[in-house]
Order: C-alpha cells, then structure tokens, then sequence
C-alpha cells in the first residue's frame, strides 16, 4: 500500500471515442488483477471534491496505465490532464480477482470492464488458461485490445443495436452454463446484471467486480457498500469482486 | 522559535488540536496505513449504538459542489465490537480516543454512558443529537432544547469523570439556544457542526441521487456557515468548543481557532487526501511560527472585530 | 418536437421558468449589454426601500469554496427612483419585472405594497423577509412566523391584485414552519432560499473579511441545501414556489423544478458569467427535448421517490 | 463592450518572480487607459467562483496583453493557464485615466500598478508630456519595463528596505507637490494612501485607480463599492479611477 504524488507521463485519448490513455508515474508496485487505485489530480483542490477509483491496467518499470472512460465531470478532467500535471494516488485497494494459475477462466468483460483484465491476462503466468469474453458498443480499436496476449482464447462481440444486446445477452447465458470453472466479469451495472443472473441460475463459481460510488476507497466512509449475505459491506476493501453467491439485491 | 500546540478543553488535555471527525475516519484503523494515529490530537470514531447497525439503503453519497452529501445512517459494529476488536489496537495512551454515541433514546444513551465510563481507553464522549440522516433519535434530540437538555443529563449522570462533548445541529434557527440547553445540562464540550440537511436529484433518471432522498452536506462548501455558528457560540458562552465543517488545509484549521474553537475535527477532507490529518499536525507548528505565536493561548478567539 | 416553455405560478404567467434573482442583476439593465433582457423568463430587480439606502461598509463581499458571502446591507437607490429612473427602460411588457421589497415595519411594507399596486410595469412583488445583512427588518421576520405573517397580510392589503411571492429564510430549524405561516397570511407564491449566514475570516490580519462581520452564503456550495427546502415546501403545501440557490447551469434549474418549483431564480451565477441566465434560456428546448417533455406541467414535481 | 471566451495565445511567467505574461487573443477593441477586462478561466467552473479583474496592459492585432502578478489562488491559476485554453472575458469595463494630449501628466507606478501605464504610455500621442515614477520591489528587469516609449521621462526606484520605503515616500511627497498638471496613481493600497494623503494635502489634480475586490464588474452586485463624496459607488462603474478629492475614508 501506497499514497504518492505522481506525475502525469502522458495522456491518449481516442479520436471518436469517450476513451482515454493515462499513463502515470510508475510504482513498481505488487497487485493483484481487480485491484484498483484512488486518483485525484491536485489541481482539484475542493472541487471535484472526490477522488476516483480506477482499475490497474497494467503497469510496468516505466508507468502505472489506467485505462478510462469519459462518463462525467472527473473523467473528463482526468482525461485532459497535462503531461507533468501531479495526481495524489493510493493503492492497491481493495481483494482483486483471486485464481488458481492451472483453473480455467471463464472472463467476461463489457466495454470499460476490460481494463482488469488487462492487468488479469498479462500477469496470468498461463494466459491459454482464459477464455474472454468482450461485449462493446464502440469499434474494438478504440480499446487496447492488442495488449492482451494472443495465447487467450478471445471473442469480442460488437453490440450497436437492441438486438445485438439481446443476441449478446444470449451469448453471455451460453457461456457461463457451459463454462465449469471460475467465472470473473466486470463492466457496466446492465451487464452485470444479466452475468449475475445466469451465474446464480447455472450456480457458477463466478465473481463479479463492482463499481459503486466511492468517496474514501479505504474502507472508513461507508458510501460504497454493497448488500450481502453478511449484510452491507463496503465494496472498496470487502470487494470490488464479490462471490454472486454472496450480493443480495443486487 | 519553539512552539508549543498542546490545547486544554476543559480538562481534555490533547498534544495538538487536529481532531478526525466521526463518520469520516473510520474507527481509526482504517487510516493507519497512511500516518502515525498517535500524533493526531484525537480521533472521534464513527457514531456506535449499543447494538450493531446496518445503516440506510445505497446510494448513500453523491458529489456536490466542493462537498458531498451522505446518509450512511449510522451503520456501525455496535459498542460492544469496538470495545472488543477496535479500541485495543488504537493508541489511545498516546492521542485522545473519542467515541461518538447515537441512540434512539434518553434510557440508549444513559445505557452508553455508563457502559463507557470505566473505558480507560477512552477520552470523552460525544453525544450525536445531530444526525440527519436517520428516522429516530439523532436530529430530533438536536432541534429541540427541552429533548437535548434531557439526553445530555442522562449522560452526564452516567459518564463519571468522562468529559460529555455534545454534538450541535447547524439545522437551526437559532444555535445559541440549542447551545445554551445543553451547557445548562452539565455539558463539558460543544462540537460543532454537524452536516446540513440537503439533498440532490438526477434529472435523467428523476429519482433522487440518495435513496434516503434527504442526507447530510459537509465539506468545504459549509465552512463558513460553520466558521459563524462557531463563533456565535464561542463568543456567547463560556464553554470549550470543538470546531468542525469544511476543513481542508492549515489555514482552515486557524481560523477555526481565531473565531474561538479550542480544537477542531477534520471530516470530509480525509476523504480528499487520507493523509490530510496528518499532514495538518505536521504543519502547525511551521504555521504558529509564520504567525508569531508560540502557543495557542495566543490565537483561541483573538478575532479583531 | 416542438416545445412549450411557458409556466403559470398561480396567476402568474411566465414566458420561461428563468427568472434572475434579487441583488444579483442589479436594476437589470447593467445586463443588457449581455442579451436581450425581454428573452428571460423574468427579472427580479434589486431590493428596494422606502428610501435609498447606503448599505453596509465594505468589505461587503468574499468568496469561499464554490460561492461567496455577501453583506451589502441592501444598498438601494430607494423605490421614488426606481420607478423614475430604471422601470421605464426595463420591457415590462415583454417580461415580468418583479420588484423585491424591503422594509423594517409592517408599515413600511405595506407602505411600499400601496406604492406599487397601481405601476403596470410591475408584474408581482416579492417581499424578502429574510436579508440576513441588516439590523433591523430582514431575517427577524423570516425566522419568526407570528412576524412574517403579519407582515405579509399588511402586504396582501395594499397589493391589490399583484401577486406577492414571499422570500423565506433558509435560516430556520424548519422551513414548513414559516411557509405554513406565510401561506396563511395569504402569499400567493413562495419563493426560497435567501441566503445562509455565514462568515469568514482571515488569519494574517486576524480580522472578519466582511466589514459587517457576518454576511449570506450564496452560489452552487448551498444548492443541496436549497434543493431540500424547496422539496419539503412543495410536497406539503399547495402553493407555487420559486427555487433559488446556486443554480448556475440548465441542468440545475430542471433540477429545481423536478422537486416542484414552478420556477427558478438564478443569483450569484450571473457574476460567473454574466450572459449566463440569457444562455440557459436558449438552452431550455434542446434539454426538454432530450428529457422527452414538451411542456413543464409534465415535469414539475416529478420526483420518484 | 464585448464578451467572448478567448483562447490563451501565451504565458510567459518570469522566473523567481509572481508575475507572469498574458497572451490573450485579441479583439482589437478601443478602450481607454485604466479600463479593465473581467477575465474568468472556463475550467474553474464553480471554484474559485468569481471572475477576476485586470488592466489592459497592451493590445494589438495579435493579442491582448494582461500583466499579472500572483497573490492568491486566482492569479496562480491565472498564470499557469496553457496555450488553448479558454477564458472567458468580458470588457472594457471602468471610465479609465481622463486627459487631454497636451497636459502635463505625473505618472505614479507601485509595483503591478505599472500595467494600466504601459497601455497609457504607448497609446498618448505625445508621450514626452508623460513624466512616469515606478517604485518597484522586485529587479526592473521583471516588469516590462521596456514596454514604455523612449519618449517618456521615467525614473525607477527599488524599494528592498524600509528605509527606502520612507526615501520613496518622500520622493512621492516632492514629486506631487512639485508638479502642476494631472496626476495619475495606480499601485497597491498602502502606495495609494501615500498618494492620497500628499495629493489632497497639495491640492492635486490627482486620480487613483482601485483595486477593490470585484464579484460582477459591471456594477450589479454592489459589492466594490468605495465611499465617495455622493455616498458609496461601485468601483467598477464609476472607477476603478478616482478623483483623490472625491474619495472618502480611503
Ligand atoms: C473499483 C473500481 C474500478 C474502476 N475502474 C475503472 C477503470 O479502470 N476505468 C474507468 O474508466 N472507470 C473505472 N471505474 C469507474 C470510475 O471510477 C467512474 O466512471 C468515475 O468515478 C466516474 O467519475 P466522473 O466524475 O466522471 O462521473 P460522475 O460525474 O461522478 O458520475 C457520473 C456517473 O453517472 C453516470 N453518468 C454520468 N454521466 C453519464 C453519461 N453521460 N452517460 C452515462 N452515464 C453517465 C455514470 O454512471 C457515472 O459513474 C471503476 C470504479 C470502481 C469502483
Ligand atoms: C480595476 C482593477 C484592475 C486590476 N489590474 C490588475 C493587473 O493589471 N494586474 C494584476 O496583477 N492585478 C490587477 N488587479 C488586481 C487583481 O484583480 C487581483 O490581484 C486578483 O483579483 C487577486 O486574485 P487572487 O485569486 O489571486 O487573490 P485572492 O485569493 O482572491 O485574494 C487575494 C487577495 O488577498 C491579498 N493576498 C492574498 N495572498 C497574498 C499574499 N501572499 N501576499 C499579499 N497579499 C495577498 C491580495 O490583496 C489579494 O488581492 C486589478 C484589480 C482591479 C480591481
Ligand atoms: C460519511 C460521513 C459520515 C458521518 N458520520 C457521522 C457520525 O457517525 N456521527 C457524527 O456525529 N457525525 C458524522 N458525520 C459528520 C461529521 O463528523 C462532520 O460533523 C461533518 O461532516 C462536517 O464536517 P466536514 O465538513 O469536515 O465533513 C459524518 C459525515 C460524513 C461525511
Ligand atoms: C450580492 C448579493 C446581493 C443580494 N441582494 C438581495 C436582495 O437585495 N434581496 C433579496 O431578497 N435577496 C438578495 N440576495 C439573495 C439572492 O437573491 C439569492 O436568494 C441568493 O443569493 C441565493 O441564490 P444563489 O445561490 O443563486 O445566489 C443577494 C445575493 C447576493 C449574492
Ligand atoms: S469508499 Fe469509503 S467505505 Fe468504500
Ligand atoms: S464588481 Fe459588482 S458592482 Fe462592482
């Protein structure tokens, strides 16, 4: 664990496409898939107020790369810092996607959900142990698609209308009753929903990583939790991957 | 020049006046990994019941300009877990451990008090009758002088030599009033404030952004609403007065303290930057020098007006 | 889709919803240079008194996170001029020009109420009982509702048939309170919130940064406070309410309007950016496209709660 | 008068200095010396809150120039602003310096208080009839100095002491007592108080320009105001210059 200012190395954003690249200072640091950082540029001073959570992407001697999507005010601002610009961060938080190196690996990944399992695959020491499954609505260049080793087993599937949701919808259901190991997915709440659903119904051993508002990442606000078997518990250290076995209400 | 930052609170004694707010310090352990706990002046705990709690439905927070709002609800392990499984490991021979009591009635906070008064670990009391965000207890007691006065004698008969900081409402008409209840009911310390009654909406789904609808604002968007009702009291009563709403830097920490407050608890920001506590205690004393003071006697309610 | 901006508060009939707010668009002709002041919903002009007042010394204003304090101490040319000097430039006959009262009596206000019933460039009245910056009059009628509703049956006496919007103090343990109160006494609109007392202070002179000491809280930090008290008011009471409070873009006045305000006022964001309230006029039909409404009747108090 | 977001053309930030250079685009508008824009950055959207008011320092069809010095947060941010960004800017605004081109004018400069003489300076057409004093703290090779026409008899004095703070007083003392034409003042606070006291004491024709905290610009909000003869005015209507004989309480 972690909290340091980092230094901004550079930013990519995708032409077209609510995407960008940024690549920070590196850490050296050890952390596990799913495991995810609190960003907050310095420039914020009190507002935005929070900082955000964003998933390691990958990381390596030179830079920490979180991989981020434009949905509002702080991705926005995230997205258009300057190379140099500082940014408090802390981390590695919360469990992270927990796997045997030698168990098959059913993972499901919708849009912005990819970016764990960047980090899940090139850390994988047998990466032919994956099948990915991507579900996207923008062109598959937009994503960093090409930093996923070529030994996973990968589909990627382009949903552009309400019928190719309903196909992939479809899909996502065929997968996991056929699939027998561990099952991890991660994307938008809409997504996740129809993995929990047929998880539960096909009782996969499959986990899911959540992405609900965070204000602290640590564990003291108790804004970020999640409803389960052992009633509310917050998703920043208790998850962000939870059992779909153990999410109630969900 | 050698600066001393001890501050005395009516016989609280603290090595510094940088408190951390309940509800957004965890019950301390959390921030541990981020700074020594024993060099903060105290740490208040988050709000505990004398039975564990579960808290309100998420969402629970939502961003607001320069703050935020929450209803948590006071989820909380209960008293008993804390006594058991928290307080051992915080260094409470070392910094002020402050536990912050919510109950749902004069008898539930009588039952803290008593449970808590040969706690050796801990340093004081707070009395929440201020929390908004829950449907018994909390704000009503915090509203109502007559209903306020009763608690804080209940718990003021039951907490022995434990000193009572009791916890005030900015959701008033009039702060002093409220403010003068409890003092004429053995208070020994006011806290002030706590989070203003808010809410917030999101036109695309209509709903509201807290499932609660209601929750609490703090952050530094309160600050000066909080910089006055501190003032309004310190300079009416003759009571010590924990500062509290917004703070953010060691300026903030300072003003607090001109307008009166003996020390100050830091809340929201914590959430901003979990070292931020620390770093405050870090920079009074180069602060005290820039100033020219040498010790806090010299600033505490020195406003020129 | 072809859309209807047009909104009704009891009687009062609107060509938008987007009013600007009393003390932040001065007489409304300093803004003119920014847009065509006949395009707004309506202009809520500065507020004024029997006679012209000089106001508070200065410092009178100073900002803090996300918004500001002011105590300008209701500086006014005084009504005689006004309605010589400003009223026949503003368009009245395009959009509604709402004079904001202020007054230290029942007398005086009805005073001005009589003054005024008669001036057909006067589209309704708005009584601020709720200036938190003066010594007399102001907020001691909005935090008392035996007070306010006096003052405002004086006002309904002498106002014939103008429509009286009553501005309420958001300085109050409970805003139902003083609306119940104002509602009785015969306001036909409500408009909220004034601002908050607040304060501040700087720690290198050791002085208040308001000359007056304290001074009202305004701008985007209070908009979760006023969002609130404009939800408590409309979904209890059958009354037309005005929203104000740090609105400051066009999701912010939608906001409003979906806990129930029949309109809104913007203030301090028209210092942000003085073309601002021009702007969200324009930018009315494209968002009530993309919300799928075609007139605020299907808007208007929508919340799911 | 016009309002417009304006992208920033340039910073220049002078080392080991709080000052930085401005480039604006530009809008080729006619104002008056000691008139001023409101300038407000679109990325601080609520926070800080207020637009800021400067003095157009110079203007030509390539830009406009704004010569800042850092004091708080506003102007910090101010001058790290990178090229493209947008600023909203609204202006000219005030009465600015009145004069005809044939009087004989005494020019007195406190520090940043330069900025609204260089534009006076090079737009006079007979700058010799300008006899310019600037009390300067930081070296003169920090303020553009160089701006001002050759023309102009200017002199040049470092305050670093105390003492020499007392020398400049009393040089200001001599100066506006020994001059017979208009004076204009433009510095910080306790300069202008020096000023105002040496001005009416000699009966000058003086003016000093305000640097009253400003919220609007445009006299709506009435928070500038500085006592006069005729009540409290808004400085930025009725000033930010100022007849010395016409200021109370100053
Ligand atoms: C553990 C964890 C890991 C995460 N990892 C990543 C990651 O690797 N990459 C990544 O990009 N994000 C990741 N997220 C999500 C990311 O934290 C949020 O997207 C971000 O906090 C949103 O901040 P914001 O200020 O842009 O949005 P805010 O303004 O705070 O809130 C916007 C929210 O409202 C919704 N919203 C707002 N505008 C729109 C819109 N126009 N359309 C649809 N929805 C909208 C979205 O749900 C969004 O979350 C992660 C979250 C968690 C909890
Ligand atoms: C008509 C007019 C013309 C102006 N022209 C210019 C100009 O051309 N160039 C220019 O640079 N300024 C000019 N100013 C002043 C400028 O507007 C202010 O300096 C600026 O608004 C300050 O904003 P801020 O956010 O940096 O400071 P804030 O944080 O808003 O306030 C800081 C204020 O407190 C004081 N202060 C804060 N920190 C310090 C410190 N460390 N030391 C000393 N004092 C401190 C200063 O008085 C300062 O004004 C002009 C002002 C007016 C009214
Ligand atoms: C997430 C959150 C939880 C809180 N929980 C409690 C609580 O349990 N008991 C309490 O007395 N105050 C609670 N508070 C209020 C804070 O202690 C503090 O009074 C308030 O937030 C104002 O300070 P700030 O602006 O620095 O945050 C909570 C505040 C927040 C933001
Ligand atoms: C500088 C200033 C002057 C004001 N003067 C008045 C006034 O004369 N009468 C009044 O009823 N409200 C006055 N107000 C309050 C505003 O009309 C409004 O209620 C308040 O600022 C909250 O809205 P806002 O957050 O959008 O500014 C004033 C506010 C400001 C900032
Ligand atoms: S984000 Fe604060 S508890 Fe999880
Ligand atoms: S700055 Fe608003 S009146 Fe002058």
């Amino acid at each position: 664990m972690f909290n340091k200012t980092l230094r901004v190395i550079d930013v990519q954003r995708i032409d077209n496409a609510p995407l960008a690249h940024l690549f920070l200072e590196t850490l050296s640091l050890d952390f596990k898939p799913g495991q995810f950082v609190m960003l907050r540029p310095c420039q914020w001073e009190y507002d935005p107020f929070w900082p955000r959570p964003f998933s390691i992407c990958t990381q390596d001697e030179h830079n920490m790369h979180i991989f981020l999507q434009i949905v509002g005010r702080g991705t926005q601002k995230l997205a258009y810092l300057q190379p140099g610009d500082e940014v408090d961060c802390w981390g590695p938080l919360g469990n992270g996607f927990e796997f045997a190196v030698d168990e098959d690996l059913l993972v499901l990944a919708g849009g912005m959900g990819l970016a764990p399992f960047i980090a899940l695959s090139r850390k994988h020491p047998n990466p032919q142990k994956i099948r990915l499954v991507f579900g996207h609505r923008l062109d598959l260049d937009c994503y960093p698609w090409h930093l996923i080793p070529a030994e996973v087993e990968k589909v990627a599937l382009q949903q552009e209308t309400q019928t190719a949701l309903k196909d992939f919808e479809k899909r996502l259901q065929e997968e996991i009753f056929s699939h027998s190991g561990k099952v991890f997915a991660c994307g938008p709440r809409p997504f996740l929903q129809v993995v929990y659903k047929y998880a539960r119904q096909a009782k996969a051993d499959a986990y899911i990583s959540l992405e609900n508002k965070m204000a602290c990442g640590i564990g003291a606000c108790l804004g970020c939790v999640t409803k389960t078997k052992q009633g509310y518990k917050q998703t920043c250290v208790h998850g962000p991957v939870f059992s779909v076995h153990d999410l109630e209400d969900f | 020049m050698s600066v001393d930052t001890r501050v005395n609170l009516g016989g609280l004694q603290l090595k510094n006046p940088i408190l951390t707010a309940s509800g957004t310090f965890g019950y301390g352990l959390e921030f541990a990994q981020f700074g020594h706990l024993k060099e903060l002046g105290g740490i208040v705990v988050k709000g505990l019941s004398l039975k564990p709690r579960q808290g309100n439905p998420c969402p629970r927070i939502v961003e607001t300009p320069c703050g935020m709002l929450n209803a948590i609800g006071l989820q909380n392990i209960g008293i008993e877990n804390f006594l058991k499984y928290k307080l051992p490991y915080l260094p409470f021979q070392e910094t002020a451990i402050v536990v912050n009591l919510y109950a749902q009635s004069e008898e539930e906070f009588a039952a803290l008090a008593s449970l808590l008064k040969k706690e050796e670990g801990i340093a004081a009391l707070e009395v929440n009758i201020s929390c908004p965000n829950v449907k018994q207890g909390g704000i009503q007691f915090g509203q109502n002088p007559v209903l306020a006065a009763k608690v804080i004698e209940g718990v003021k008969k039951n907490a022995g030599t434990k000193p009572v900081i009791v916890k005030l409402s900015p959701n008033v008409t009039d702060i002093k009033e409220i403010a003068k209840a409890v003092i004429d009911a053995g208070a020994d310390i006011l806290s002030l404030i706590n989070t203003l009654g808010g809410m917030a909406v999101d036109i695309w789904t209509r709903k509201p952004a807290l499932k609660n609808v209601f929750g609490g604002l703090s952050g530094p968007a309160i600050k000066p609403i909080a910089l006055k009702m501190v003032y309004e009291v310190c300079s009416n009563f003759n009571v010590p007065v924990i500062g509290i709403g917004g703070i953010s830097c060691i300026e903030d920490v300072l003003e607090f303290m001109l307008v009166g407050a003996g020390a100050v608890q830091v809340g929201s920001a914590n959430f901003k930057r979990p070292s931020l506590s620390f770093e405050l205690v870090h920079q009074l004393p180069e602060i005290m020098r820039k100033l020219g003071i040498s010790g806090f006697q010299e600033w505490i309610g020195r406003l020129k007006t």
